[in-house]
C-alpha cells in the first residue's frame, strides 16, 4: 500500500529570527500563543496519517528537543515509527557528503527501516493548517516523482522575495522553479517525492559533491524528473524575519485569519501544558487579543499575543505586543509593538516602544 | 513488587443530589474549574504526594471517567507495573456482584492489594476538592504507630451535627466515631481519608464481608468495628481549603472560591500543580468588545461580550451584547448574541441560542441547563 | 473523532473447559506460546491490521488480563484518543446488569462505539489463536457490499458438525446459519470473527436488547435475525492457521503445533509480529550438562537437565538429571533434580521438589499440576 | 527532603573497544546477550530510586539514543523527571568552559530545574547491580560533600590498571587518591556529589580553565571537601577495552557470577524486545552458554553467548565466542574465539579462529 513518512529538514535554515534565535534553531521560536513554528508543519504531517517523522536538525537544537520530548503529544511516542530527532552525529572518515546531503547520507537507516514507499519533506517557515491526503493522491494519480506543495500569494510581502516561483506545462508538470517576483504561484518548500526518487537523487549529489538537495537534486533534475505541484489554497503564512513573525502574528488577531488557521481541519498539535485557566481578576481590561493558559491578568491588555503563565500586574499596558512564556510585567509598566522572549521579567513603572516594523525584542530571561 | 502504600480511590458513586449535573457521568468525572474534572484534585494529590500506585474503584456511569484517566499520562501514572489501575465490579467462580459499600469494594480488590504487599493502604474518594500531601498523614501514622488514622477537619461547631464527628483525646487518639450528632462533642469532621496498616484491614475487611447485617462502610461499620477492638485509631489535622461538592449549590460555591484572591488552595501554583488533560485548543480569542472581570478562561474560548464572576472551559463562545455572570460553562457551550446568563450552570454542548435569558434567583439553587431543558429559556 | 472502524473484542468468558487453567483467570490471559498470553494473538492481530481502536470487553476474573493489557505499551495501542479501552460491567441510573452474552456485552457498550462513530464494527473473540489481516476483511466486506460479513474457515467434513457451518451461495452469500448441524451442508465454519455495518449492527442490537426471548448471542440470534431480513451476508474465507483453544487437549496440542517446522504461523515472522509483553529476565542459562532438543525456551531460564519437545515459559529451572518432555511449564516453574515430567501442563509458579515423577497417558487429556494437587505427585 | 538526580557522564570515554566502538561509543556496546553496557548504571539508579537522569554525550551518540529511546524502558518516559540524553550543542560566543565543563556549564538548566539536592555521577565502564540507597545513606550520614563508591579488587587484571586507588583516614575521609598499583581499594567511577557542591566546583573548575570535572574539581581539592567512601561489595567488572569486554562477558558463563549480577537486587532493566522465545530445532545441541530471546538453534553452541534473533544452522559449531544480534551463522561454520558484532552474516563452510587474549571481531553487518 501506498503511504508516506515525514522528514523536517531544518539543515538550511539559518538564525533567521535574529534575537530569538541567539540560542535556538528557528523551527523552535514560539508563535501564536502557545506554538513553535515547527508544530504547524509536523501537526500538518501527522494529522495527514504520517506515522514516522525525522528531523535533520543542525545546530541549537537542545529547546527543539525539549519542545518535542519523547513525540508523545503528537502521538509520535510509538514503539513502531515515531519521531526521531537526528542532531549531525558522523564519524565516518570516508564520508565525502556535503551540506543536508550528509544528513541524507547518514540517515539512510531511518528511509530504508520504513515500509513507506514515498516521503513527505519540509522545513519549518511555511505556517498552515494543511491535510496533505490530497496532495498524495494528486501525486499519486500522476504517478509523480516529485510533486511540490504551492501556493498563491496575494499580496507580495518581504518574505515572499526568497520562494522559489513555479512554471509549469498545462499538464501540471513544473518546467521550471524561478525567482521571478511577479510570479504569485509560490513554491512552499513542502514536497512529495518518491523514496527510491530520493534515493538515487541523493547517491547521485554526493557523487558530484553536491550540497543541497533539493537546488542540486531536484531543481537542476526537472526536465528529467516528472516534478508535479499540488495547490495548497487555505491559509497560510512565510515567517522567515522577524518583521513577518510580528506581522504574521499579528494577522491571527483578525478573526477571519484565527479562525482559518485555528478551527478548519484538525487541531494544531502542540506540546502539552498543564496550565490552569487565564485568570481575569478584578479591573482586567483585555480586548482584542489572544492569551494562552496559565496567564493572571490584573493589568490591561489591547491588540497583544500572550503565551502561558504570563502575569500583568495592576496598571501594567501591553500593546500591540508578543509576550512570550512566563514574562512578568510589573506595575505600571507601558510596552508597546514589543516582543518579550520567554521568562523576561519588566520591573515596575518602566515604558518600551518599538514600532509595527521594527518591534523592539527583548532576548530572553532578561530581567529590565 | 512491594509498595509501602496503595492508594484505593472510590469513585464510584452516583452523587444523586447533584441532580442533571450527574444524569450520565459518575461524580468524580464532573467539570470542575475551567478545566478540570473533579477527580484531578484527589489524583493530582497522588502524583504530588508519590503514592504511584492508585487503584480507581469505578461502579456508576463510568465511560468519560475511563476515557478521562485513560492510561493516566496527566498525573505520571502511566507506569508499566504499577500508575493508575482501574477496577470495575467483575465476576468470579463463584458468580459476582457490584459492590454494595465503600468497604465492600476495597474487599472485592483485595487480590489487586495483595500483588503490591504493602505495608498501608490509603482510602480516598474522588468527590472532593482538597490539596493535600497524604506523605505527612503517613508520617503522623507512622509517628503514632496507629493502626488506622483518618484525615480531620475542623468546621464551625454550628454545622458540626451535619457531618461524621471524631471524638478524640488530646493527642488526637479517637474513642468514639459520632455520625451526624445533634449534640455533638468535637468539631472535627473525617474527610472520608483514611490510612489503614493493610494486614489489620485484611482481617476486618474479611470480618465484615462475613457479616450479614454490615452495610460495608468504613465510616459506619469498619471504624467503629476497630474502636470497639480498643485499636490504636488517631485522627490527624488538616489545615487548608476542603470541600465536599455534594450538591449543586456546595458544588457552584467550590467554583466560585476559586475567583477568591486568598484561597489557600491555588490552581496556579508551582510547587502543587494540579494536573488534567489539556486539549490542543488554540489560545483564547478576545474580541475588541469584549470585557472579562474576575473570571476563569479556558483555551478555545471565542469571547465577544461580557464575562463576569464566571467559570468558562474550553472551546466556549460568548456572544456580542451578551452578559454571562456568576455561571459556570462547561466545555463547548455556544452561547449566542443578547443573551443574559445569570447564575447557572451550563452543562457541554449546550448550544444558547440569541436573546436567551437564563436569570437564576440569588439565593436559590444554580439554574443548571443541559440540552434537554434549554427550549424551556428560550423565548421565541 | 470519527474512525472506520472499531474492533470490539470479547474477553469476558469463564473458558469452563479449560478446567484449573481458568480457575481464577480469565481464558483470554492463559498463558501460551512460552511466552504469550491468548488474547495477545488477537490483539496483535489488531495492530497489525492498523485497527487501533478496541475495546476489550472483561468481566470473569479480570485482573491479570487487565494488567496484562494495561496500557495497551506493547500493542502500540497506549493512545491518547484511542488506542485500547477496557470496557467492564458497570451501573447506570436505571440499574446495572452483567454482560448477558456476546451481543449484550456490545449492546451495554453502544456509547461507546458512537463517540468514534465508526462505519464499521469488528467483533473478534480472545480465545483464538491465528494470524490474520483484518483489513483484507474488510475489504472484502467493502466489495461485497455486505451487511455483514462473517470469517469462515473449512474444517475436515467429518468435522463439521462439531462447528457453526455457514450455508453460502457460490458467490460467498450466507442464505443460512447452521449451529453443529448433524448433516452439514457446508464445511466452512464461522470463526467467530464479524465485521458490521455499526448502522445496520446498531438497529438490531436494539431490537434483541428489547426482545426477553433472545439469548443476546451474535451467532443464535442477531445473525439468524439479519438473514431472516433478508439481508445481505457474506462469509469471507480465511486460509491459514487457525485454533480455539477450548479444551485442556486443543490447548496442549496448540502449543504443540508451535514445534512444527512448517506451521503457516510463525512467532519468528517480521511481517507479522505477535506482541506481548517482555520482562527484564536475564537471557537463559544453559549448564555444560544440559539438552535441549524442539523446544522453545524463554528468558531467565536456567537449565541443567533435559528439554524435549516442550514449551518453557520465562523463569523456569529444570534441574540436573532431569527430563521433561512434551510438556507446558508456565512462568517461574521450578523443576528440582531427579525429575520427570511428561505430558504435564505445570502452573506458574509451582515448585516440583527434587525426585518427583509426573507421567501423563500417551492418549489421555494431559495433566494439569497447580501448587495444589502438586502434591499428590510428590513420593516421599 | 534529600534525594537524588543522575547523571553519566560519558564525555571522557573515548572509542575503548577498537572495531566495537568504531560507530557507536562505548557506553553503546552490547553487553550479557540482551544489554548495553550503559544498562548496568542507568538500571542502578533507576533501582535506587533516581527519576531523572542526566546523558552527558559526547561523539557517536546515534545507537545510544536509538537504544535508550524514549526511556519507557526504564520508566523514565515522565513528564517530570525523565530521561535527557545531552549531546553537545553550544552556541554561546561567550563561553570560555573546556573538556565536560562545557556539558556542566551549558546544562545548568538541568540541575536548577530538579527538585535533588545530591547528584550520583557514574560512567559506563563500571558494571553491577547495585542500589545506592546505602551509600547515599552514608553520605547524608557523613555530611559528606562527595562520597566515592568504591571496591577490592581480589585479581589485578589489566583493565584495573587505569582506576584509581582510594586512600583513607581512619574516620573514612578519603586524602589521596593515587595510581598505586598494590592497592586494592579501587574507585568505581560512580560518585554521590552535593548539588550545590557540584555547581561551586563547575564555577570554579571554569574560571581556572579547567577541563576535567573530576580530576580538576574534586581530585585536587581533597584536602578543602569532605570526600567520603563507601564500599561496595557485590559482584562487579571493568570494562575498558576488547580484552577486559571479552574476558568479562565469559566470566558471567560461570553460574555464581550471572546469579550474582543478575538475579541479586532487582533485573537489570535494558530496551523491551520483542522476540519470541528460543526456538531449538531438532538436532540442536546447546551446552554451556547464554542466550536471548529470537534465537534460532539448529547446530551446535558451546561456552558462548547469544544476542537477539541469533540463527545458528545444521551443522554449524560455535565455540567461545560472542554472537551479537540478527547474527546468521550458516551450514558448516566453525567460529572459535570470536566477536561478531551485530548483523554479520557467515556464509556456509568457514572457519574463524582467535585467541582468548585477541578474540576475532568482525565489525557490524559485515557479509563474509
Amino acid at each position: 500500500m501506498d503511504s508516506l513518512m515525514g522528514l523536517i529538514n531544518i539543515e538550511h535554515e539559518y538564525d533567521f529570527l535574529e534575537e530569538l534565535t541567539y540560542f535556538r534553531c528557528g523551527s523552535a521560536v514560539p508563535f501564536a500563543g502557545r506554538y513553535r513554528l515547527i508544530d504547524f508543519t509536523l501537526s500538518n504531517m501527522v494529522n495527514s496519517g504520517v506515522g514516522e517523522v525525522a528531523i535533520f536538525s543542525n545546530r541549537k537544537y537542545r529547546s527543539l528537543m525539549d519542545h518535542l520530548g519523547t513525540g508523545s503529544d503528537w502521538e509520535l511516542a510509538k514503539r513502531h515509527g515515531g519521531l526521531f530527532i537526528l542532531p549531525p552525529d558522523w564519524n565516518d572518515p570516508t564520508d565525502i557528503s556535503r551540506g543536508d546531503l550528509r544528513h541524507f547520507h547518514n540517515n539512510r537507516d531511518y528511509f530504508h527501516r520504513s515500509k513507506a514507499n514515498h516521503v513527505i519533506i519540509s522545513g519549518s517557515q511555511f505556517i498552515s493548517n494543511a491535510r496533505y491526503e490530497k496532495a498524495f493522491n494528486h501525486h499519486l494519480e500522476n504517478d509523480a516523482d516529485v510533486t511540490c506543495i504551492t501556493t498563491r500569494v496575494n499580496q507580495f510581502k518581504p518574505e515572499h522575495v526568497s520562494q522559489l516561483r513555479v512554471e509549469h506545462d498545462e499538464d501540471g508538470k513544473i518546467h521550471n522553479l524561478t525567482n521571478d517576483q511577479q510570479n504569485p504561484h509560490v513554491f512552499t518548500g513542502v514536497y512529495i517525492i518518491k523514496k527510491d526518487v530520493l534515493m538515487k537523487l541523493v547517491d547521485e549529489c554526493i557523487a558530484y559533491h553536491k550540497d543541497h538537495f533539493f537546488f542540486n537534486g531536484i531543481k537542476e533534475n526537472l526536465h528529467r524528473l516528472n516534478v508535479q505541484f499540488y495547490r495548497y489554497e487555505g491559509y497560510s503564512a512565510f515567517v522567515n524575519s522577524i518583521e513577518s513573525f510580528f506581522r504574521q502574528n499579528m494577522n491571527l488577531l483578525r478573526p477571519e485569519n484565527y479562525k482559518a488557521l485555528f478551527f478548519k481541519n484538525q487541531f494544531v498539535r502542540t506540546k502539552i501544558s498543564n496550565e490552569p485557566p487565564v485568570k481575569y481578576r478584578k479591573g482586567a481590561k483585555v480586548s482584542d487579543s489572544m492569551l494562552a493558559n496559565g496567564s493572571v491578568i490584573d493589568g490591561e491588555v489591547t491588540g497583544s499575543i500572550l503565551f502561558r503563565g504570563v502575569k500583568v500586574r495592576k496598571g501594567a499596558q501591553v500593546k500591540n505586543s508578543i509576550i512570550m512564556q512566563r514574562c512578568t510585567i510589573e506595575e505600571g509598566v507601558r510596552l508597546e509593538n514589543v516582543i518579550l522572549d520567554k521568562d523576561v521579567h519588566i520591573s515596575a513603572g518602566q515604558t518600551f516602544i518599538g514600532s509595527r516594523e521594527k518591534p523592539f525584542v527583548v532576548a530572553k530571561r532578561k530581567n529590565i | 513488587m512491594s509498595k509501602e502504600c496503595v492508594g484505593m480511590l472510590l469513585a464510584g458513586g452516583e452523587g444523586k443530589r447533584l441532580g442533571l449535573l450527574t444524569k450520565n457521568l459518575a461524580k468524580p468525572a464532573v467539570p470542575f474549574g475551567g478545566k478540570y474534572r473533579i477527580i484531578d484534585f484527589t489524583l493530582s494529590n497522588c502524583t504530588n504526594s508519590k503514592i504511584h500506585t492508585v487503584g480507581v474503584l469505578t461502579q456508576y456511569s463510568p465511560m468519560v471517567l475511563n476515557k478521562h484517566i485513560g492510561i493516566g499520562k496527566p498525573w505520571d501514572l502511566d507506569r508499566q507495573h504499577d500508575g493508575v489501575s482501574i477496577l470495575s465490579p467483575f465476576t468470579a467462580q463463584k458468580g459476582g456482584s457490584w459492590y454494595k459499600g465503600t468497604a465492600d469494594a476495597i474487599s472485592q480488590n483485595m487480590q489487586f492489594i495483595d500483588q503490591f504487599d504493602p505495608e498501608y493502604v490509603l482510602v480516598i474518594s474522588g468527590d472532593h476538592i482538597y490539596q493535600m500531601n497524604y506523605q505527612r498523614l503517613i508520617d503522623h501514622h507512622k509517628e503514632k504507630q496507629s493502626e488506622a488514622t483518618i484525615s480531620v477537619i475542623e468546621v464551625p461547631w454550628d454545622e458540626a451535627s451535619r457531618f461524621g464527628i471524631l471524638n478524640t483525646k488530646e493527642n488526637l487518639e479517637i474513642y468514639e466515631f459520632d455520625e451526624k450528632p445533634q449534640n455533638p462533642k468535637s468539631n472535627l469532621a473525617s474527610m472520608g481519608i483514611y490510612i489503614f496498616n493493610w494486614k489489620t484491614l485484611r482481617k476486618y475487611l474479611i470480618d465484615d464481608e462475613a457479616s450479614d447485617s454490615s452495610s460495608h462502610d468504613f465510616g459506619k461499620d469498619i471504624i467503629p468495628a476497630m474502636l470497639n477492638d480498643g485499636l490504636r485509631l488517631f485522627a490527624y489535622r488538616f489545615q487548608g481549603y476542603w470541600k465536599d461538592v455534594g450538591t449543586i449549590k456546595s458544588y457552584w460555591e467550590a467554583n466560585m472560591d476559586l475567583l477568591e484572591e486568598d484561597l489557600s488552595l491555588s490552581l496556579n501554583s508551582k510547587e502543587w500543580r494540579t494536573y488534567s488533560h489539556d486539549s490542543n485548543y488554540p489560545p483564547q480569542f478576545i474580541e475588541p468588545n469584549a470585557e472579562i472581570d474576575n473570571s476563569l478562561v479556558n483555551s478555545g474560548c471565542w469571547i465577544s461580550g461580557i464575562v463576569k464572576n464566571s467559570i468558562l472551559f474550553e472551546g466556549i463562545d460568548v456572544g456580542e451584547n451578551t452578559l454571562v455572570k456568576e455561571s459556570i460553562l462547561h466545555p463547548s457551550v455556544k452561547v449566542g448574541n443578547n443573551c443574559t446568563i445569570n447564575r447557572a450552570i451550563v452543562m457541554e454542548k449546550v448550544t444558547i441560542p440569541d436573546g436567551t435569558v437564563i436569570n437564576g434567583e440569588e439565593y436559590d439553587e444554580p439554574v443548571v441547563v443541559n440540552s434537554e431543558n434549554i427550549e424551556k429559556f428560550v423565548t421565541e
